[in-house]
C-alpha cells in the first residue's frame, strides 16, 4: 500500500492525471492518479490515506518546487488537475461524511472587483493541501459571503481585492461576517493589501502569497 | 489585415518623438511632431466611490492636474497629456465620469489661457463588459453606458479617446496560466480582433462626431497580465515575449477602424503598431515601477511619442503627492528624450542606442522591442492573410529571434525558459491559417458555458 | 584649505562612474572604478519608534533590503549600496541603530554568499547635537552616543561611515531665510568647517580602528535647505545656487580628515569635491523627486559614480513596495550609465551631454553643476587661503558665470531674480579674507543666546 | 489721522522698519513704522485702530504680493520687523487690557522634531495678521503644549511636524489637549501631514499653507 500511495503521489507531483495523460514522457501509457486512487481503495485504503499520504505529498513538493522557482504554474495546475482526478474518488466518501477534509475554505474577489488571476491560484494552493474550496468567484458581495458561511458555519473565508477602491468593501463584508458569527476568521490578500489594512479592518489574516495562508489554516486546523 | 506594408521599414527610422503621422490636438500639441511628452496617470487612493466621497473625488482629480500642470510650468514643460482611466463605477454612473472631465479640462484650460501651457485629456473609460460572465460583447447594457461616457465625456473636454478592450479575455485568463498558446490565439486573435472591430468602428465614430480624437487601444489585460505573472515567475518570459508579439495583430484593429493615435500605454505592442502604421505612441518604462516592475524599463521608450507612468495612487510622499513627484520624473526623462532630439538624428540614435542595448540582452520581453526585432517582426506581421495568420507568423519569428540570441550566448536564459521554445513552435506551427478551420476546431475544444459565440458574431 | 589643485583639470575627465581615487569595499564593490551603482535610501512610514514597535520596525528594514537584494537578483544587479540613515530614536538609543545595521547586513551578507551579489551599507547616524539649542557641539554628551553608533554600527556591518553634520545651523537657518549671505559665511564656512574638523577626525578614526570607510559629509541642511525654499519661491534660485557653491569647502573637511568617499548624497556639491579631490561622490536626481522635487533632475548626474534616490517611505505602491519601485528605477538609470561606459569615453560624453543640456540652462542652481562650471568654481575654490576664501572666490565664480549666462539671454531668469545679482556681489566682496577679522566683526553682530562660540574651539 | 494709518502701511507693506533703516530707498531718512506709530497714539489713535487699520493692512498687502511670488521671504521678513517694531508701542496697551488682539495662537514644532522653517513662517503670518503669537519652539511635548494652553484658554493651538516618526506624536497632543478642553481647536501642519491624517487623529484644521491658517483663525475670530 506505501508504493501504492508513493505512486499516487509522484503523479500527482509530475502531472499524470490517468492513463491517457502523455506527460511525464516516462509514465506514458501507465496508470495515472485516476486509475492508481481507485486501485488504492480498493484495496482498502481509507480516503483520509489518500489525502494526507498521498495526494498532499504531491501537492507539497510541487508547491515547495514552485516557490523555488523550479516549475511554472502550468506544472502545478497539471498537478492540482491529477489530484481532482484523484479527489473524484474520494469525494462521495468526504460528502457521506464517511472521510473527512482537513477544512472549507470559502474565497472570492470582492464586490466591483474581476480580478482573479491571484485568487484563482489561492484556490488551488489552499485545494492542493487537503481543503475543501469554495470559490464563489469574482465580484462577490456581502450577503453572498454571508449565506455561504452559513452554510459552512466553520469555514475560513478569504477575501481577495486588487483595486484601492475595491479593497475598501473587505471591512464591510469583514464586520457582516464578524456580527453575525465574531468566531469566524476572514483572511484577505491581493496586491494593494496591506498588513496595516488587515489590523485596521479588524480580519484575521494578512498574506502577501498562498503559502502563508496555507500554514495559517494548518495550525489552525490542528 | 489592412496593413500590408510597413509604415517605417528601417530601424533608423523607429525613433521616439516622431512618426510619420503626428497627430494634433485641439491645443495645439503635436505628437510624434518631434518631441516626447509626458502623459501622467493617475488613480485615487484606497477610498469608496459614492455620491458621499465624489465632492472629495472630485477635488482630488482637480488638484492633481493642477498641482501637475503648476510644476509643469515651473519646469518649463512643453506639453502634457493627462489620462483619465476611470473606475468602474465612474462608468457605470456615466456622470462622475464626466464631470472629472469637466474639471481636469478647467485646469488645463485655465493654465493654457493663462500661461499658454498645452496640456490634453485622454478619456479611458474602462470596459464594463467583462462585468457580466460569460461577457454579453455585443449585446450587454454596458456598452451603451460605456459609450455614453465616451461621448458625454469627449463633450466635457477629453480630447483623446481610449480604451483597455478586453474581447477574448474570458478565455485568455485561463489559457494563459495553462500556458496554452492555442487558446491564447483564439482569444487574442479571433475574438480580440472581432470585438474591436465591432467597437472601435463606434469610438471612432463618436470622435468623428464630437470632433476628437480617436486615440488607440492596448491589450494591457493579456500582454501585461502576462508580463507581471512572468515576472512573478509564474509563466516562462519567452511565453510572456511571445504573447506581447500576438496583441500585435489585435490592437491594430483600432487603426484599422480609424483611429489616429496616440496609441495608448499600459502595453508594450505600441512599438510594432508605429512600425506597421506610423501612428504616434504612449509607451511607459522605468518611470511607471509605480504602476508595476518590468525587464523593460529602458527599452520601452526607444521608439516613445508620449512617455507615461502607468497608474500612481494620489498619496503623499515626502516630496509631495505621488502625481506630482511622478509628473517630475516623466519630465526629466522626457527632457533627455528630447535634448537628443534638438541635437539631430545621429544623437536620437545614440541615446536610442543606450537605451535598447542596456536592456535587450537580459530578457526576452525586452529583445523583441529593440527597434531592429521590431522591423522584423513587424515586416513578418503584416505578410499575415487575416489577423490569425498575423499574428502567427509574427510570433513564429519572434521566437526565431529570441532562439538564435540565446544559442548565440547574446540573450540571457535559463534551461526552464529554454524548453518552452520547440513547445511553443510545434503549437504555433500547428494552428490552421484559416480562420474558419480554427473556429471550427476551437469550437469543439472550449468550454461553452465560458464564452458566448454570437457575441463576436461567430 | 588642504586641497591647492584639482584633481580633474578639465570637464571631459569629470565624469560619471570614474573618480581618480575609486574605493574598494569589503564585498568588492569597486565605487569610482567605471560603474554606476544605485544607492537606496528608504525611512519609516507614519509609525511610533519603542520596544513595541521595534520588532516590526526591525523586519521593515529587513525587507526593504532583502527585497531590493532580491529585485537586484532579477535585473542581474551588478551592485547595490543601502544607506542607512538613522532616525533620531535610532540613534539615541544606539542599540536600536545597531540591531538594524545587523538585520540589513545579514541580507546582504545571505545574497553575497549565495548569489554574489555585491551590496554594501553606508551607516549614516543623524546629528543629534541640534536638540539642544544652542547646541552644545563638542561637550554634549549626544556626541558620545553618535559615535558609540559610528563603532558599534560599523562592527554590525555598516561599511560606509557618513554623516549629515549640522555645525553652524543654529545661526545659518536664520540667515537664510532673511538671505543674509555674510552670516551664511560665517554659519557655513566658519563654525560648520570647524565644527566638521573636530568630527571628522574621529570618524574618520573610528573608520581606521574598524577597518571601514569613511564616506563622507553632505551640506544636505544647508544647501538642500536652501534649494527647497528655491523651489518654494521663498528665496531666490540665484541665492540658492550660491549657498550650494558656499558648500562645497565645508564638506570637503570630511575629506581633509580622512575621508575617502564615496561622499554622501542629499546634496550637490559632491561634483566639486569630486572635481577637487577626486574621491568619488553619490548624487539624487530625478529619481530622488520622492523626496524633493528640484531642477536637477538630470544634470545631477553628470558624473554621480552612485545614483540615489534620497529616501521614500516604506508604503504600498501599486507594483510593490515604495523602496522596490525606487530601487527598479534607480537601477534602470545605472543601466543607461553604464551602456554609455561600456561604449566608451566618447558616449559617457554623450550621455553626460544630454543630461548637463536638458537641465543647466533652466536654473541657476543646474548651471552651476555644469561640467565646465564646476571646474571653473572648483579652480576658484582651491585659489582660496582658507575655507571662508574658499567659499568666496568660488561663490563670486559661480554669481559672474551666472550673471554672463543670464545677460547673454542662455540663462532663464527674472528681474525679481536678477536683482540678487549685485547685492551678493557686494556683500560677498565685503567679507573680510582673513578668518580672525571675520570672526571678530560677527562676533560683535550675531546674537549670543543663539550659539556657542566655545563650542566651535573660539 | 487716515493719512498716518496709511503712512503706517506703507512701512509695515515695504519693510521701513524706523528712521534708521535704508530701505526701500525713497523712503530714506525718513520716518518708519516705529516712529509713525508713536505720533499716531501720540494724536489720540487707539491701538485696535492702528493694529487693524494699519499694520494688518500692510501685512495684508505684503503677504499677497508673497502669495503671488512677487516678493521673496526677506521682504515679508522685513515687513513683520516693521511691524513689531510698531508693536513695541502697543504691546503695553494690550497687555494692560486697555486694547484687544485678534486672538492667541501658540504654535510649536511636535516632540522629537526640530524642523522650524514652516513653522517661523506660519508664527509670522499668523502674527502678521493680528494675533498674538506664542511660539514655543521645536520638540514640544504635550505636557508643555497643556501648561499653555492653560494659560490662554482660548487660544487656538498649532502643531507643526517634518517628520513621518514625529507627525504621529500629534495624535497624543491632540488627545491631551481636546481631553482638558473639548473646545479647544488644535490646527497641524508640516509636509508629511494629509487632511485625511487630520481627520483620524481629530484635529480641527489640516492646512498646506500659513494661509488656509490665517482664514480659519479669522473666521473663528469673526
Ligand atoms: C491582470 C490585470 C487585470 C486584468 C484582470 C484579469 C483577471 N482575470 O484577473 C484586467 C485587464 C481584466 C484588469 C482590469 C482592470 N484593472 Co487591472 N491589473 C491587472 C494586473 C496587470 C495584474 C494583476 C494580477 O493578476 N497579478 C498576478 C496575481 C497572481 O497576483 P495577485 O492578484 O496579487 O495575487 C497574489 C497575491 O496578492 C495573493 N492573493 C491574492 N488574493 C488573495 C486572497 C487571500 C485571502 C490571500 C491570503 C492572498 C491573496 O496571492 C496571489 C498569488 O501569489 C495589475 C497590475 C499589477 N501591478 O498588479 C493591474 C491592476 C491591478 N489593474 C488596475 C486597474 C485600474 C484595472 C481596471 C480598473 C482598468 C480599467 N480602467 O479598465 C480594470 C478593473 C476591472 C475590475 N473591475 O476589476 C490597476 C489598479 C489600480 C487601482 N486603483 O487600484 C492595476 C494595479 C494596474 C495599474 N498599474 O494601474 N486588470
Ligand atoms: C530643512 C530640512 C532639514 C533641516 C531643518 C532645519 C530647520 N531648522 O527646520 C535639518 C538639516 C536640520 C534637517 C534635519 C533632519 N531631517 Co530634514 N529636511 C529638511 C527639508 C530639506 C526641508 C524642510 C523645510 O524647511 N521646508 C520648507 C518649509 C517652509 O516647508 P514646511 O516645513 O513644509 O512648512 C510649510 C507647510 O508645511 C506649512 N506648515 C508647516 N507647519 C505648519 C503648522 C500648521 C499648524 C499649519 C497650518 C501649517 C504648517 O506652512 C509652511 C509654509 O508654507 C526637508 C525636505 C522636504 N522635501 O521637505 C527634509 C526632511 C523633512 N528631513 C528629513 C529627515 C529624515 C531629517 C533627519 C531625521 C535627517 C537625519 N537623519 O539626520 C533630521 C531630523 C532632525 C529632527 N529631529 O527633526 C526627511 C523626513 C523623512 C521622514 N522620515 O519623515 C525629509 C523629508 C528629507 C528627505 N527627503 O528625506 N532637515
Amino acid at each position: 500500500m506505501e508504493e501504492l500511495l508513493k505512486q499516487i503521489a509522484h503523479c500527482v507531483e509530475f502531472g499524470k492525471i490517468n492513463q491517457a495523460s502523455p506527460y511525464p514522457p516516462d509514465l506514458k501509457g501507465k496508470d495515472g492518479a485516476d486509475e492508481l486512487t481507485k486501485k488504492a481503495l480498493d484495496q482498502g485504503a481509507t480516503a483520509e490515506e489518500i489525502l494526507t499520504n498521498a495526494l498532499i505529498v504531491g501537492m507539497g513538493k510541487v508547491g515547495v518546487k514552485f516557490r523555488e522557482n523550479k516549475v511554472f504554474v502550468p506544472q502545478v495546475l497539471m498537478s492540482a488537475k491529477a489530484m481532482s482526478a484523484a479527489m473524484a474518488h474520494l469525494k462521495p466518501l468526504f460528502a457521506s461524511g464517511a472521510a473527512k477534509r482537513k477544512g472549507t475554505f470559502i474565497i472570492g474577489t470582492v464586490q466591483g472587483d474581476l480580478h482573479d488571476i491571484g485568487k484563482n491560484l489561492v484556490s488551488m494552493m489552499v485545494e492542493g493541501n487537503g481543503y475543501e474550496v469554495i470559490d464563489l468567484g469574482v465580484d462577490v458581495n456581502a450577503d453572498t459571503f454571508l449565506t455561504e458561511a452559513e452554510k459552512y458555519p466553520h469555514a475560513v473565508i478569504g477575501l481577495s481585492a486588487l483595486l484601492t477602491t475595491t479593497m475598501v468593501n473587505m471591512e464591510n463584508i469583514v464586520n457582516a461576517l464578524k456580527e453575525k458569527n465574531p468566531e469566524t476568521k476572514v483572511c484577505i490578500g491581493g496586491a494593494p493589501v496591506t498588513q496595516d489594512f488587515c489590523n485596521k479592518i479588524n480580519a484575521d489574516l494578512y498574506s502577501p502569497d498562498p503559502q502563508g495562508l496555507v500554514e495559517y489554516l494548518d495550525k489552525l486546523a490542528s | 489585415m489592412k496593413f500590408k506594408k510597413l509604415a517605417i521599414e528601417s530601424m533608423e527610422d523607429l525613433c521616439f518623438g516622431t512618426a510619420p503621422s503626428p497627430v494634433t490636438t485641439r491645443r495645439g500639441l503635436i505628437i510624434g511632431g518631434g518631441k516626447v511628452y509626458p502623459e501622467l496617470n493617475f488613480t485615487l487612493p484606497p477610498m469608496h466611490i459614492n455620491d458621499d466621497t465624489f465632492p472629495d473625488i472630485k477635488n482630488q482629480y482637480r488638484e492633481i492636474v493642477r498641482a501637475a500642470l503648476q510644476r509643469g510650468l515651473e519646469l518649463y514643460s512643453e506639453g502634457i497629456v493627462f489620462e483619465f482611466e476611470t473606475l468602474i463605477e465612474m462608468t457605470k454612473n456615466p456622470s462622475y465620469g464626466v464631470d472629472i472631465v469637466k474639471v481636469m479640462n478647467e485646469e488645463c484650460e485655465n493654465y493654457f489661457v493663462k500661461h499658454g501651457l498645452k496640456s490634453e485629456i485622454r478619456l479611458t473609460p474602462n470596459d464594463l463588459r467583462e462585468f457580466e460572465r460569460p461577457p454579453k460583447q455585443r449585446t450587454s447594457g454596458y456598452l451603451d453606458t460605456m459609450l455614453e461616457l465616451f461621448e458625454e465625456g469627449a463633450k466635457a473636454g477629453g480630447d483623446l479617446l481610449s480604451i483597455e478592450s478586453t474581447g477574448g479575455k474570458e478565455i485568455f485568463d485561463d489559457a494563459l496560466m495553462h500556458c496554452n498558446i492555442r487558446e491564447i490565439a483564439f482569444a487574442l486573435n479571433v475574438l480580440g480582433v472581432r470585438d474591436m472591430q465591432m467597437l472601435w468602428e463606434k469610438i471612432a465614430g463618436i470622435a468623428d462626431k464630437q470632433g476628437k480624437i480617436a486615440g488607440g487601444d492596448t491589450a494591457c489585460g493579456f500582454g501585461n497580465t502576462a508580463m507581471v505573472l512572468a515576472e512573478k515567475k509564474y509563466i516562462p518570459k519567452i511565453f510572456a515575449a511571445v504573447v506581447r508579439i500576438m496583441t500585435v495583430s489585435r490592437t491594430i484593429v483600432a487603426i484599422e477602424q480609424g483611429a489616429k493615435g496616440p496609441d495608448k500605454d499600459c502595453g508594450y505592442e505600441g512599438a510594432f503598431l508605429k512600425a506597421i502604421t506610423g501612428t504616434p505612441i504612449s509607451m511607459e518604462g522605468k518611470t511607471a515601477a509605480c504602476a508595476h516592475l518590468s525587464p523593460l524599463g529602458n527599452i520601452a521608450g526607444a521608439c516613445a511619442d508620449l512617455w507615461s507612468n502607468e497608474s500612481v495612487q494620489n498619496i503623499k510622499l515626502l516630496a509631495d503627492m505621488a502625481p506630482t513627484v511622478y509628473f517630475e520624473q516623466l519630465t526629466y526623462d522626457t527632457r533627455l528624450f528630447n535634448q537628443a532630439v534638438s541635437s539631430g538624428k545621429s544623437d536620437i540614435l545614440k541615446l536610442q542606442k543606450y537605451m535598447v542595448e542596456s536592456d535587450m540582452y537580459l530578457d526576452p520581453q525586452a529583445f523583441i522591442l529593440a527597434p531592429e526585432n521590431v522591423i522584423k517582426i513587424s515586416a513578418e506581421i503584416v505578410k499575415g492573410s487575416n489577423h490569425l495568420d498575423a499574428a502567427i507568423k509574427g510570433a513564429l519569428k519572434g521566437i526565431s529571434l529570441i532562439e538564435d540570441a540565446v544559442s548565440e550566448g547574446r540573450l540571457k536564459s535559463s534551461e526552464m525558459e529554454d524548453a518552452y521554445i520547440p513547445v511553443l513552435k510545434d503549437e504555433l506551427s500547428s494552428i490552421p491559417v484559416s480562420e474558419d478551420e480554427f473556429i471550427a476546431e476551437m469550437d469543439s475544444i472550449i468550454d461553452k458555458t465560458k464564452y458566448i459565440k454570437e457575441e463576436y458574431g461567430l
